[in-house]
């Protein structure tokens, strides 16, 4: 049969008949599809928070996806468990691409919430999560903040990725408000520590002049700090990245980067696992029956904003 | 040393090789190895090797029973090989393909200057000058790489030698030189254990000759008390009648070359007869072969012009040699002429993959009659290229060419490796083809070969054709002096 | 040989099903996940096919991965920012993903660069244009272009339907058509298959195309079926189905290998993904697993021809 | 041939550096900029010099990046959660390298699985391995442990020197010594190796076990001069090295191949990504550029090749 026209645009939810129930049971199981799933960022707060949840809740978290940054795997995995009809999906949002396949999940009915960037197209029960041109916004003021308003800039980061293009214009829209600001270019280190510093090493030779470099995945801090170390230009070269890692944290009290924007991602996972719960064991109810009457129980959309991290406050974040 | 074998039998899946073969190998005697292709010859080295474990029997070294599991141990016992099969490494040097495992100093370093020095002894004892211990393997000629094999032989200098076939890419010169070395070794009291199947060189090398079929022994003559013919009949159990030579040569020319120049000859011109076979004679390098491929396209000609049938050809791809009516059959088989891992009937259709279609029940068939008619033995045309014996895989290379209907047929050492019936059998089946009305270009080191089969023969030496002798009126001698001075 | 590493991996395959429908009786042995691990294999195994034609001929490329985000991307770009009419968009990223064959094709054998290296090279570079194509990724496509990757035909989805069609087409071609058996003797014996009048430089060369298309179909079918094209689409896909069509009897020597077989090892490999899944393997456990999975299978192969040797 | 590479592709970088210098006086032709150069393709170098040895062997290893990650997350490990002195934390990380590359090359010589499927599976074990290890990426190593892979020797880092050693020591073994040069005969003619009484199945176990020994170095070194192990390091750099190797003339049909070719093919690849940023090649342009650039090199080196010939 073919697929529906009406895909992509927003329906309310009458159809669907989203599944609740009202005794907690320990196999209830709620199922967070992500991609990169071994990426240290994912692993240490994402999945270490909806662990905690799922424990202190009683219930079963499952964690699903492939191990590359592979959207087509993750659709993949996130279609083969829609059938098993768990209690609720937590989806990243890594990529417009994915909006169908969440309305899938919505579609038979089981409570889906996206967390970290919104997924504007798809016909998710909630989203909650920060936004990278946020990110990237920070990035641009405090970089023109630390570099007075001049000097040439670089971003780094994983090209062709929706959410750090939305990093990059972030950065890009606040310095364009500073004509002394130059902007020099896009650089992809593939989230490889040696390819960022590798990039970074060869900048320093084409621009001895170079002011700043902002980071944009987990490995850009780390490779960037690298390479201005061992050129000597430690606080000559000015460094903002994504992430509040460990090492992250110990290169800011080093003094090598200078500010650092992290997500609040225990507080969204967390959250959206909660949200999942209350919407399936019907917490708050509107409605003799919310899915009937199209109400979704829970929250549209919740915006958890940032992090910021420099020399002034890392100790506090220092475990 | 003495060496003696007991009850030796061997099979592969059906085939069986070997069956209870008893042989006595006497110290310092020269002894030859005959027998049909596939008769087991070689099986029987690779068991005195040790590269296959017979199935059955014992190995006696001075009546003591060993067992040999590698060709180390072999080695260490004192035996070494040449194979049939060339067993060298191109990207080295003659010195390193002859040892190696190389003299070495402290640390296992290399010791060049003793390596280079007992290449060079051994090079002298095969009175080789063309290369030395430094020339890269991959520039030598198929000749010049079996005198390397037999250097890697003697280097370790064996008690006892096998050789298995070693003249068959050979031209006589080289083979005279490799008979003075057997003599010497000789007279150091070396036994040599000899498989050729040119009898011509078992009357002249061996004392004595042991003759196996199909896997069996059958008897061991002297051989200054037997006639060749004895042997044959050993080999094949019947008489065979002489291949009959009459000349099936019109006047009329199929193919014409002129001034035919390229990389390795030069200023090459001859007429080609329909029904006649044109002998090219010569040593190796002579730049046979280079012209060969070049009249068939599989190399491009510099300048000159083939003629076929009066009409102006040109072949820059073997592709249009074969649709002009031209095959050629390479002259080393393992590397041009086989698929190893392909079955007898893909490798005989496979100078014909054109048209669309690709039939297999009509290919096998095709396959099926080919074996017949040239009597190819194996289990059936479904069997592995890799699993027939050198003479065998020979046949079906000529299957494959007979299968492209070619008016002129180019055969480069046809019979090398090959057994007497069989190349008794490959002989009337040119001969044969000639009577069709066909056309062949014979390249042959062989001179009784040449002789007995051609028509006229032209001998090149250096590149050019440096006459053409009718058959009528040459000799092996007017050969020889036109080929080498 | 290669019959027996047909029979070997279809043996395996049936038996993990076997094992799973035990396991997961619920979830394991349905028509749904049945036709989700299909769906989801489709892609591979159409690259996979012309994979597989390659290493018969004893070569392979790297660049399919790239190419097929290319393909998605090309067209995307030339409907989402151009309006293009689909059919004329498909037709440009075909004819791009064919050129791009092309081109390796013609530098590997015309001017003789090594393969490995040629393929690697445009890999890059075709996954540089992909980026700059489809940037951050791009949908709303128009309903036609959604409907040739999302149709269900007998509640298959298309793509299944395709891998299908040009798994049995391949299968066909290579058994009965001239032309693609010479693939065959190339990769046995290059400079014999010369000598037998076979143009091995200009079957490769179509070899190279033909994989280059097999790779452009598989992106536009992906992008349609995604309802969007990801310039990090298909990365990592070359090594993923090189090791299927190794799995399914090709070998890196050439002159080996039937075509079901890169359907085989794509379906090995994707049903092993679906147990992990199933049974809820999750991150590193996951690449270890997997890992294992695959010695284990080609390893045991390999023993079992041995003792069958 | 193989000289004939080496001779083209020295010229070829000779010739890049002369042409910089010009057009980037200040900034090109620079201690600073050279040491760093160095610096940065020292950790490729090393295992480039292990690869080149398996591809003289007719053979390669695609676990050799999850090796570079396994081995500084062991070291680190070690040291940060069990305070293992460092130096048995490097003995450890090593033995445990070593002993990847001989179940690597135990599984492909003794049972017979394919090499690229079994070093392609090993990738994904290892990189599991590492993720364990790892996890979040460790630091505050002891001072000696960094001071490894950050201590200047006449102004240039260790790592550098390490490349260096490690180069030569490599070249010296190929030319000289009978064992190393065995590797030769078993790539060029494996059965005539065999013939010749070289152990070929013995000697290829011995190229993955030296193999995994100098990633195990790699990964040692990348982690003390970061400061730090992650799981993500060594991500891609298969691929990058074997394209390294085989521009500095190995085959992958084997038996070529010069040691100092691994050297001088990474550094073609550092200096080329030196120069793309240089001349302000944007982010977007980089892999398209770096691809068409090694097409170049090579393709004209083979038209080069044929004039000779
Ligand atoms: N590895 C093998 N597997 C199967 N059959 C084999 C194998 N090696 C040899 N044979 C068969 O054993 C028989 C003897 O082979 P062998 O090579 O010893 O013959 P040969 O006397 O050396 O012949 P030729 O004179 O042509 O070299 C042949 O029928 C051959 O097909
Ligand atoms: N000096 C040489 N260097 C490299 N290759 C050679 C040399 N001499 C001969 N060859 C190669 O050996 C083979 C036979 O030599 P060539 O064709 O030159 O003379 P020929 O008369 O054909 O010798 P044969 O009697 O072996 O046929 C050819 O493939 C040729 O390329
Ligand atoms: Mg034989
Ligand atoms: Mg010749």
């Amino acid at each position: 049969e073919a697929p529906p026209r009406t895909d992509g645009a927003n329906k309310n939810l009458e159809s669907t008949e989203f599944i609740t129930t009202d005794s907690v049971s320990p196999d209830e199981e709620y199922v967070m599809i992500t991609t990169a799933i071994n990426m240290p960022m994912y692993v240490n707060h994402d999945q270490e928070a909806f662990k905690k949840w799922a424990k202190k809740m009683g219930v079963k978290a499952s964690i699903l996806g492939p191990s590359e940054w592979d959207i087509p795997a993750q659709i993949a995995t996130f279609e083969q468990v829609i059938p098993q009809k768990p209690a609720g999906f937590l989806v990243n949002g890594t990529d417009p691409g994915i909006a169908q396949v969440i309305n899938k999940a919505v579609d038979a009915g089981i409570p889906t919430v996206v967390y970290d960037s919104d997924i504007p197209g798809a016909r998710q029960h909630s989203f909650i999560g920060s936004d990278w041109y946020e990110m990237g916004r920070l990035q641009g003021e405090r970089m023109v903040k630390i570099l007075k308003g001049k000097g040439k800039v670089v971003v780094m980061g994983i090209l062709g990725m929706t959410n750090m293009e939305a990093g990059f214009q972030g950065f890009l829209d606040v310095i364009k408000k500073y004509p002394a600001m130059e902007f020099i270019g896009k650089y992809d280190d593939k989230a490889n520590v040696e390819l960022a510093a590798k990039i970074t090493a060869d900048l320093i030779v084409a621009h001895p002049d170079l002011a700043g470099v902002a980071g944009f995945d987990g490995n850009s801090g780390p490779g960037i700090a690298l390479s201005v170390k061992e050129a000597n230009k430690i606080g000559k070269i000015k460094i903002t990245t994504v992430d509040a890692e460990p090492e992250h944290l110990q290169l800011v009290k080093e003094g090598v980067i200078d500010y650092l924007v992290g997500q609040k991602r225990e507080l969204f996972t967390q959250m959206g696992a909660q949200m999942l719960f209350d919407m399936r064991h019907k917490t708050i109810a509107f409605s003799k029956n919310d899915a009937k009457a199209g109400v979704v129980p829970i929250p549209k959309k919740i915006i958890t904003g940032s992090i910021e991290i420099d020399k002034s406050n890392v100790d506090l974040f220092i475990k | 040393m003495k060496l003696g074998l007991k009850n030796i039998a061997k099979s592969f899946e059906v085939v069986k090789a070997l069956q209870d073969v008893s042989l006595e190998f006497h110290e310092g005697e020269v002894h030859a190895i005959c027998g049909e292709n596939g008769a087991g010859k070689s099986t029987l080295m690779n068991i005195l090797t040790g590269n296959i474990q017979p199935d059955a029997g014992s190995i006696l070294l001075d009546n003591q029973i060993v067992t040999i599991h590698n060709n180390q141990q072999a080695r260490s016992l004192g035996i070494n090989i040449v194979y049939q099969e060339r067993s060298l490494t191109d990207g080295l040097s003659v010195a390193e393909n002859i040892f190696p495992l190389p003299p070495t100093k402290s640390f296992g370093r290399i010791n060049f200057v003793q390596l280079h020095q007992q290449t060079k002894a051994l090079l002298q004892q095969l009175e080789i000058k063309e290369f030395s211990p430094a020339t890269m393997v991959a520039t030598l000629s198929p000749a010049q790489k079996t005198l390397v094999e037999i250097a890697k032989a003697l280097a370790t200098n064996p008690a006892i030698l096998l050789l298995d076939e070693p003249t068959a890419s050979l031209t006589d010169k080289e083979t005279t030189i490799l008979f003075s070395v057997i003599r010497t070794l000789k007279q150091r009291g070396v036994t040599v254990l000899y498989i050729s199947h040119r009898m011509a060189e078992i009357k002249l090398i061996a004392d004595r000759v042991s003759v196996l079929k199909d896997g069996k022994y059958q008897d061991t003559l002297s051989t200054n008390n037997c006639t060749t013919e004895d042997i044959i009949r050993l080999m094949v159990g019947r008489d065979l009648q002489q291949v009959d030579v009459a000349t099936h040569s019109t006047e009329e020319v199929v193919l014409s070359v002129k001034n035919l120049c390229g990389k390795g000859f030069s200023d090459i011109s001859f007429d080609l007869k329909k029904g006649e076979i044109f002998g090219l004679g010569g040593l190796v390098g002579a730049g046979r072969t280079e012209l060969a491929m070049a009249i068939f396209g599989a190399i491009p000609a510099d300048g000159g012009t083939i003629l076929k049938n009066g009409h102006r050809i040109h072949n820059n791809h073997p592709k249009q040699g074969i649709a002009n009516g031209i095959a050629y059959l390479p002259e080393e088989r393992k590397t041009l002429g086989v698929f190893l891992q392909k079955s007898i009937a893909e490798n005989i259709v496979s100078a014909q993959l054109y048209g669309k279609g690709y039939n297999v029940k009509a290919n096998n068939q095709k396959a099926g009659e080919y074996a017949k008619t040239l009597n190819i033995r194996s289990s059936s045309v479904q069997q592995l290229m890799s699993k027939l014996s050198g003479g065998n895989q020979q046949k079906v290379v000529l299957a494959k060419w007979l299968n492209t209907q070619p008016d002129v047929l180019i055969v480069d050492e046809p019979t090398h490796g090959i057994d007497i019936g069989a190349k008794l059998e490959i002989y009337k089946i040119l001969k044969q083809l000639t009577a069709d009305g066909k056309s062949i270009l014979l390249i042959s080191s062989e001179m009784e070969e040449l002789l007995l089969l051609s028509d006229r023969i032209s001998v090149m030496r250096e590149g050019k054709i440096k006459g053409i002798l009718n058959k009528k009126e040459t000799s092996e001698n007017e050969i020889i002096k036109l080929a080498a001075q | 040989m290669i019959k027996d590493r047909i029979v070997t991996l279809s043996a395996t395959i049936l038996l993990l099903c076997i094992v799973m429908s035990f396991l997961f009786p619920g979830q394991f042995p349905t028509v749904g996940n049945f036709s989700q691990i299909m769906l989801n294999l489709s892609i591979d195994t159409i690259v996979a096919v012309g994979m597989m034609l390659l290493m018969i001929a004893g070569v392979f490329d790297l660049s399919v991965g790239s190419i097929v985000a290319f393909s998605g991307g090309l067209a995307g770009y030339l409907m989402y920012y151009h309006d293009v009419n689909f059919l004329v968009a498909i037709a440009a990223a075909l004819s791009g993903s064919l050129l791009i064959g092309f081109i390796n094709g013609f530098l590997i054998t015309k001017i003789g660069i090594n393969p490995m290296i040629q393929t690697l090279a445009m890999m890059g570079v075709v996954r540089g244009l992909a980026l700059m194509l489809s940037g951050a990724g791009i949908q709303n496509f128009p309903y036609e272009y959604n409907y040739i990757g999302q149709v269900k035909i007998l509640s298959l989805q298309s793509p299944i339907w395709y891998m299908f069609a040009i798994v049995l087409i391949f299968s066909y071609l290579f058994k009965n058509i001239a032309f693609f058996r010479r693939y065959y003797f190339i990769g046995s014996n290059e400079k014999a298959a010369h000598l037998s009048g076979i143009e091995v430089e200009k079957m490769k060369l179509w070899g190279f195309v033909i994989v280059g298309l097999l790779a452009g179909i598989a992106g536009i079918l992906l992008s349609s079926r995604l309802g969007a094209a990801l310039s990090t689409s298909g990365k990592g896909l070359e090594l993923r189905v090189i090791t299927a069509v190794i799995l399914g009897g090709a070998s890196l020597a050439g002159g080996q290998g039937k075509i079901v077989g890169a359907f085989l090892g794509a379906a090995f490999m994707g049903i092993v993904g679906n147990i992990l899944i199933l049974s809820r393997v999750s991150g590193y456990w996951q690449e270890i697993i997997l890992g294992i999975i695959l010695i284990l299978a080609v390893g045991i192969d390999q023993l079992i021809q041995k003792k069958v040797a």
